[in-house]
């Protein structure tokens, strides 16, 4: 309901549209309305609460920060027109989006314009690889996060179980779950393992039983899934339903939501998801980013936040140390970023084709009492990992 | 008839000197002249020969895929690979509508959604072909004339050339015995094979005609994107946006869908910026209203009016 | 005088109910024949096979000797056969010049040649002086005159004429069998079915009598309605 | 060696998945049959009996299914509201205006939702979410088993006010021949109200009993289902409501055997291809009555 009274009030506030010239305002391009608009949503409250923090302890440049919001409504012909209707207050620069099929055109078009672009939620490689010198993303990549399940599964080997060998890749057919598909196989033969299995699906009726079927006749040591909120929520229920069991559990962004645990309940347990973010990690500030988190949004904070609150620091921080508000300077202050957040730790660095992209350190969470729990790497986990999944009969 | 071409010819002047008059609302401009374009093309097949379709995203993106994939996997420039990709849609269309052609009313528009939604998973499943799920990103493109082919000034003429040539198409159509004969096969088959028509080839050469114009647009928006993904260029949604447009503009008329691009485009942008969340709501209601109140189109009932009251006129004279 | 249009045998069913059961037929060169029987007797069907919109189980069509059996109605206006509709819908935003333009490309497929022959068929039915108006509420008898301008601008040389004197008046009626008078003196050959005695009557060189989907009697106008099956034909409908 | 078992397995998955098929495409059916419309909001209609659902599960705890007291008639109100207000002004409209204004339609009500409800997905979870009934070695989901239930329930009750009560006659009459039911004093402009509603009331239900299952989402999952209920209703034949059962189950097992023993990739393409082949040499649909073509 909050939701009618927030589109009426902001009507006719951005109808009459009083430019406050005082303000540094950055630009935003989020998706606030269409099918992207519930990760939108947990980007603008994470913005916010890194926007209230930075205003609170002196803003940039010793101005207030604003935020000039413009929706994309999940489409990239209207983030476009978004681009230049920033461009003409002349931000100093705009971060966006949530999709990689609106992303990837923004930063495109800001190259050429040459416009700083921070990238707020696509993680697709091709955003920064090759990438170009307006373009930063201080979140994790395709790459990052299936190099983070791999080097995670090789721990398992190391550690617990030497015979972790066949693994099934189940995945949705969307942009990201295919691009973390693509390299989990190509990682799966670097590191000697036996992809025995290897489906995607269209979305829609969340019937995974065919699938999960088929990959019960070859008894996967290790399932590598990657599927939104719903689906995963629906595969997990649905291997339980099918006797479906493997040694270890992985199941990429749907299980890393705490919905995921309230719907899924104790069949959650075991459960691994790599993240960007996560209240328990060993970072300075956590919990206070955490409790500041859950205050805004009411509800229990998810990396989408922690990754809106860390874009609009890394902002500020580029802004503050940028000898003018002008784009080259903003850039190259950007360029130069070396910022320790509760988040993560963030450089911007050219590798692996890769060009302004922070090799952030992404931390695999496991599902242990019904909580999410850092358990790798090592020396950032919170607890122990659990091994191996017992089988469904057993629990 | 006259009166089309000149106000044809002032739009375009107007157009030229658009990026001179507002040179940072370009993109705005670019997406409401490709709807103007694909609403026009898709007019032909579905105002002037009567058959809706809700499967035109499938050109467009195979206009566009062409452009996005020649260029970006095979080194092909966008002129020749965009040559490509009308041929296919044209041939796409001619099979097309050979299967399904005989499929009367609502049962032929829900042929053309099951074969659009197969088309698009083909593209998503067949990443040899396409690049599959992940796009394809235009990173370099020729020059032609030490033209930036990227530029926001180079997409803006490409696409308002794109609509003129589509709008033009359809006045030079409406005059001639091919449009004579969209007309008659849309009111009555029957009727119509009575004067020697052929309802078959006649309504085949629209689709072709309206396949093939749409995936120059889709290879215009490739390029104006930059970076293309199954999942939002074979998308049930544009095929319905692109329909509507025309729609509520005024089927079978040749201003029609350009009003329809102009009200849709522009209210979308207007409704974007002001009423933020709320803005699919407003857009939905919109048409609603125009369909409840203006069924035959915003230009399409007027035109009916002013020929009534016309013909009121003389009688009474 | 050679046959115009001749059919052998025309038998027409659906789904096992035969509603046209082995009728022949041969009319000469600018003779008109007349179509009579009471309603579900099974005219509107041999009308249909023989303009080719239903296609008939068995039986040969000949237009001026070439078979035309096989051919889609298209084809057969192409090769000589023009006709009128019971149910005629104008294109009410179009003029009535362009409402006949549409069948006179057919044979003129320049616009300026096609928009004379147009012209021509307007001022035989008497419409050229609304040449450019729209045909949106046209009266009954001006829409029936346009239908038979459109069937005229194909350029036919068999013309069927479906019902085209149902629901009119009497001096429209009068003034319909004046056209279609001249229609014949100008050599043209005409099939019509037809209700109106008068028209039958009148204009009819030879009659076919059907009912229940066979010809019960067929000969010149005055003979046949005389006919006292051709009476408790209609009357036993009653 | 070919598994019986798992081919048993996956057949009663699929008559099991088909069941639900069948609830969201009984309602479209209905109305195709009387009022010649084609309903692109159905889709979105089941969404609406999900949140009903959702929002009665948040406020009192109520079991889903409790909720269907509640979702039943609110459907059948709002449906027969929808079409005397909107629908019912189409009547001398181009024939695809109804088309169009439920298109409208249904993206007023994802955004209405999205408004109200946020773009969350949302769900009720259910302890008996991921129980199985076995029987031998072939095991079926308790949730699917029960929406498998409700859509024989409801389609029986369906079957008997058609065909056992004076509102069913004149539903049938004015769906065989509009003008004769005028004539013999049917009120066919209230016949199609209360059709409307009855077609909402169903989709409502469907929304009901597929929470436990699915996932609510506001703007994204309604023209998935309605694309489903087109081609259960092609499939058996549009306007037959016993063929919708029969076009859902067979779309079930197709999707989900292709599923199976093909590739997932294209799991909806083969429902796809069997809709259009029906579509093309079957047109009035494969149980759908034969119809005289002239």
């Amino acid at each position: 309901m909050k939701k009618w009274i927030a589109a009426a009030s902001v009507a006719p506030w951005l109808l009459s549209a009083p430019a406050v010239l005082a303000d540094i305002e950055v630009g935003v391009i989020n998706s606030l309305s269409g099918p992207f608009a519930a990760f939108g949503e947990r980007y603008q409250a994470g913005m916010e609460v890194a926007l209230e923090e930075i205003n609170a302890s002196g803003g940039v440049k010793g101005e207030p920060l604003a935020l000039a919001v413009q929706d994309d409504r999940s489409e990239a012909t209207s983030a476009l027109a978004a681009i230049e209707s920033l461009n003409r207050q002349d931000v100093p620069l705009i971060m966006g989006s949530y999709a990689s099929s609106i992303t990837g055109p923004m930063a495109q078009l800001m190259t050429r314009q040459e416009i700083p672009l921070i990238v707020l939620g696509s993680a697709d490689n091709s955003i920064t690889k090759p990438g170009s010198p307006w373009v930063f993303r201080a979140k994790h990549n395709s790459s990052i996060v299936a190099e983070s399940y791999f080097d995670y599964f090789d721990y398992l080997r190391e550690n617990f179980d030497d015979s972790l060998e066949t693994v099934a890749m189940l995945y949705g057919n969307g942009a990201w779950p295919e691009s973390l598909a693509e390299e989990g196989a190509r990682l799966a033969e670097e590191r000697g393992y036996e992809i025995v299995g290897d489906q995607s699906y269209d979305q829609g009726t969340s019937d995974f039983r065919p699938i999960l079927n088929r990959f019960r006749s070859e008894e996967p040591d290790i399932l590598y899934v990657v599927a939104y909120a719903e689906d995963g929520v629906a595969i997990a229920r649905q291997m339980r339903e099918v006797n479906l069991n493997a040694k270890a559990v992985a199941i990429d962004t749907g299980a890393a939501l705490p919905s995921f645990i309230d719907q899924v309940g104790d069949l959650s347990e075991y459960v691994a998801t790599v993240v960007s973010w996560s209240k328990d990690v060993q970072y300075e500030g956590v919990e206070d980013l955490y409790e500041r988190l859950k205050e805004k949004t009411g509800e229990e904070p998810t990396f989408y936040e922690a990754e809106g609150y860390l874009a609009l620091r890394v902002a500020a921080d580029a802004l503050e140390r940028a000898e003018s508000l002008e784009r080259s300077d903003v850039r190259d202050a950007l360029a130069e970023t070396d910022l320790d957040t509760p988040v993560t730790h963030v450089v911007f660095e050219s590798f692996d084709g890769f060009q302004g992209q922070n090799p952030i350190r992404s931390l695999v969470l496991q599902i242990q009492d019904g909580e999410h729990v850092t358990v790798f790497p090592d020396d950032l986990a919170a607890e122990d990992v659990r091994f191996p999944t017992p089988e469904w009969d057993e629990r | 008839m006259k009166k089309h071409y000149f106000i044809l010819a002032g739009l375009i002047l107007l157009g030229i000197l658009y990026p001179q008059m507002f040179p940072g609302y370009l993109s705005v401009a670019i997406t409401l002249l490709l709807y103007a374009g694909w609403a026009t093309a898709w007019d032909i097949l579905g105002g002037w020969a009567g058959q809706v379709s809700l499967g035109h995203a499938s050109f467009v993106g195979l206009g566009a895929y062409f452009v996005a994939v020649g260029t970006a996997h095979h080194e092909i420039a966008p002129w020749w690979s965009i040559l490509m990709g009308l041929v296919a849609a044209a041939m796409l269309a001619y099979l097309w509508g050979r299967l399904t052609f005989k499929l009367k009313g609502p049962y032929f528009t829900l042929s053309t959604i099951a074969i659009a939604e197969i088309l698009r998973l083909i593209a998503i499943n067949e990443g040899w072909l396409t690049g599959g799920a992940t796009g394809v990103f235009i990173m370099v493109l020729p020059e032609p004339f030490g033209l930036d082919l990227f530029s926001r000034q180079v997409n803006y003429y490409l696409a308002l050339a794109f609509a003129a040539t589509t709008v033009l198409i359809v006045m030079l159509i409406s005059r001639s015995k091919f449009g004579y004969q969209l007309r008659a096969v849309r009111e009555d088959e029957d009727s119509a094979m009575a004067s020697g028509i052929n309802p078959t080839t006649v309504k085949l050469k629209a689709f072709m005609i309206s396949g093939a114009l749409a995936a120059l647009g889709g290879g215009i928006y490739a390029i104006f994107l930059s970076f293309i993904e199954p999942h939002i260029i074979f998308y049930l949604l544009l095929s319905v946006q692109i329909a509507l447009t025309a729609i509520i503009g005024g089927r079978g008329t040749i201003w029609g869908p350009c009003v329809g691009a102009f009200l849709l485009v522009g209210s979308g942008e207007v409704f974007r910026t002001t009423f933020a969340e709320a803005n699919m709501l407003i857009y939905g209601l919109l048409i609603m209203l125009v369909v409840m109140f203006m069924p035959r189109g915003i230009v399409g009932e007027p035109a009916r009016y002013l020929i009534r009251r016309a013909y009121a006129k003389r009688a009474q004279g | 005088m050679p046959s115009a249009l001749k059919a052998e045998g025309i038998t027409v069913t659906f789904g096992g109910v035969v509603a046209v059961d082995d009728v022949s037929l041969d009319v000469e060169q600018g003779k008109i024949l007349g179509l009579i029987g009471p309603n579900g007797a099974g005219k509107t069907t041999l009308f249909n096979a023989l303009t080719g919109f239903v296609t008939p189980q068995s039986g040969r069509i000949q237009l001026h000797g070439k078979d035309i059996t096989r051919l889609p109605p298209y084809l057969r206006t192409r090769a000589g056969i023009g006709r009128t509709f019971q149910t005629e819908r104008p294109f009410e935003e179009l003029t009535l010049l362009e409402n006949v333009l549409v069948a006179s490309f057919l044979k003129e497929p320049k616009r300026k040649h096609a928009e004379r022959l147009a012209m021509e068929v307007l001022e035989k039915v008497g419409l050229a002086d609304r040449h450019d108006q729209p045909a949106l509420d046209l009266n009954l008898a001006r829409r029936r005159r346009l239908e038979l301008a459109k069937a005229l601008a194909v350029r036919p040389s068999v013309l069927f004429l479906d019902e085209m004197m149902a629901g009119l008046n009497p001096p429209a009626l009068k003034e319909m069998i004046g056209f279609v008078r001249q229609l014949a003196d100008q050599n043209l050959t005409i099939v019509m079915v037809e209700h109106i005695m008068e028209a039958i009557i009148e204009l009819s060189d030879h009659v076919i009598v059907m009912a229940n989907g066979g010809v019960i009697t067929e000969g010149l106008p005055r003979d046949v309605i005389e006919d006292p099956r051709v009476i408790t034909a209609y009357l036993g409908e009653d | 060696m070919f598994d019986y078992v798992s081919f048993l397995q996956n057949l009663s998955n699929g008559v099991l998945i088909g069941g639900v098929y069948a609830l969201i495409g009984v309602g479209l059916t209905l109305v195709f049959g009387v009022m010649k419309t084609i309903n692109f909001a159905h889709g979105d209609f089941v969404i609406l009996g999900m949140y009903c659902a959702v929002l009665l599960n948040t406020l009192f705890g109520w079991d889903p299914y409790l909720s269907l007291l509640v979702a039943m008639p609110l459907g059948f109100l709002t449906g027969a509201v929808l079409q005397r207000v909107v629908l019912s002004r189409l009547v001398e409209a181009p024939p695809e205006s109804s088309l169009l204004v439920t298109l409208g339609l249904a993206l007023v009500i994802g955004n209405i939702l999205l408004l109200t409800f946020g773009a969350e997905p949302k769900s009720v979870n259910v302890a008996y979410a991921s129980s199985t009934v076995s029987l031998g070695a072939v095991s079926f989901s308790l949730i699917l088993l029960l929406a498998g239930l409700a859509t024989m329930v409801v389609i029986a009750g369906l079957y008997a006010v058609l065909n056992h009560t004076e509102l069913g006659r004149a539903i049938r009459a004015t769906a065989d021949n509009r003008l004769g039911a005028e004539l013999v004093g049917i009120n066919t402009r209230w016949i199609e109200a209360v059709v409307f509603g009855i077609g909402m009331s169903l989709a409502v239900t469907a929304g009901v009993v597929l929470i436990p299952l699915l996932f609510a989402t506001p703007t994204f999952s309604g023209a998935i289902f309605t694309l489903k209920a087109f081609v259960v209703t092609v499939l058996g034949g549009l306007g037959n409501i016993g063929a919708a059962i029969a076009g859902g189950l067979l779309l079930g097992v197709v999707e989900v055997m292709g599923a199976s023993y093909l590739t997932s990739d294209y799991r909806d393409a083969y429902g796809l291809l069997v809709f259009l082949l029906v579509l093309l040499l079957r047109p009035e649909g494969l149980f759908g009555k034969t119809v005289k073509r002239v």
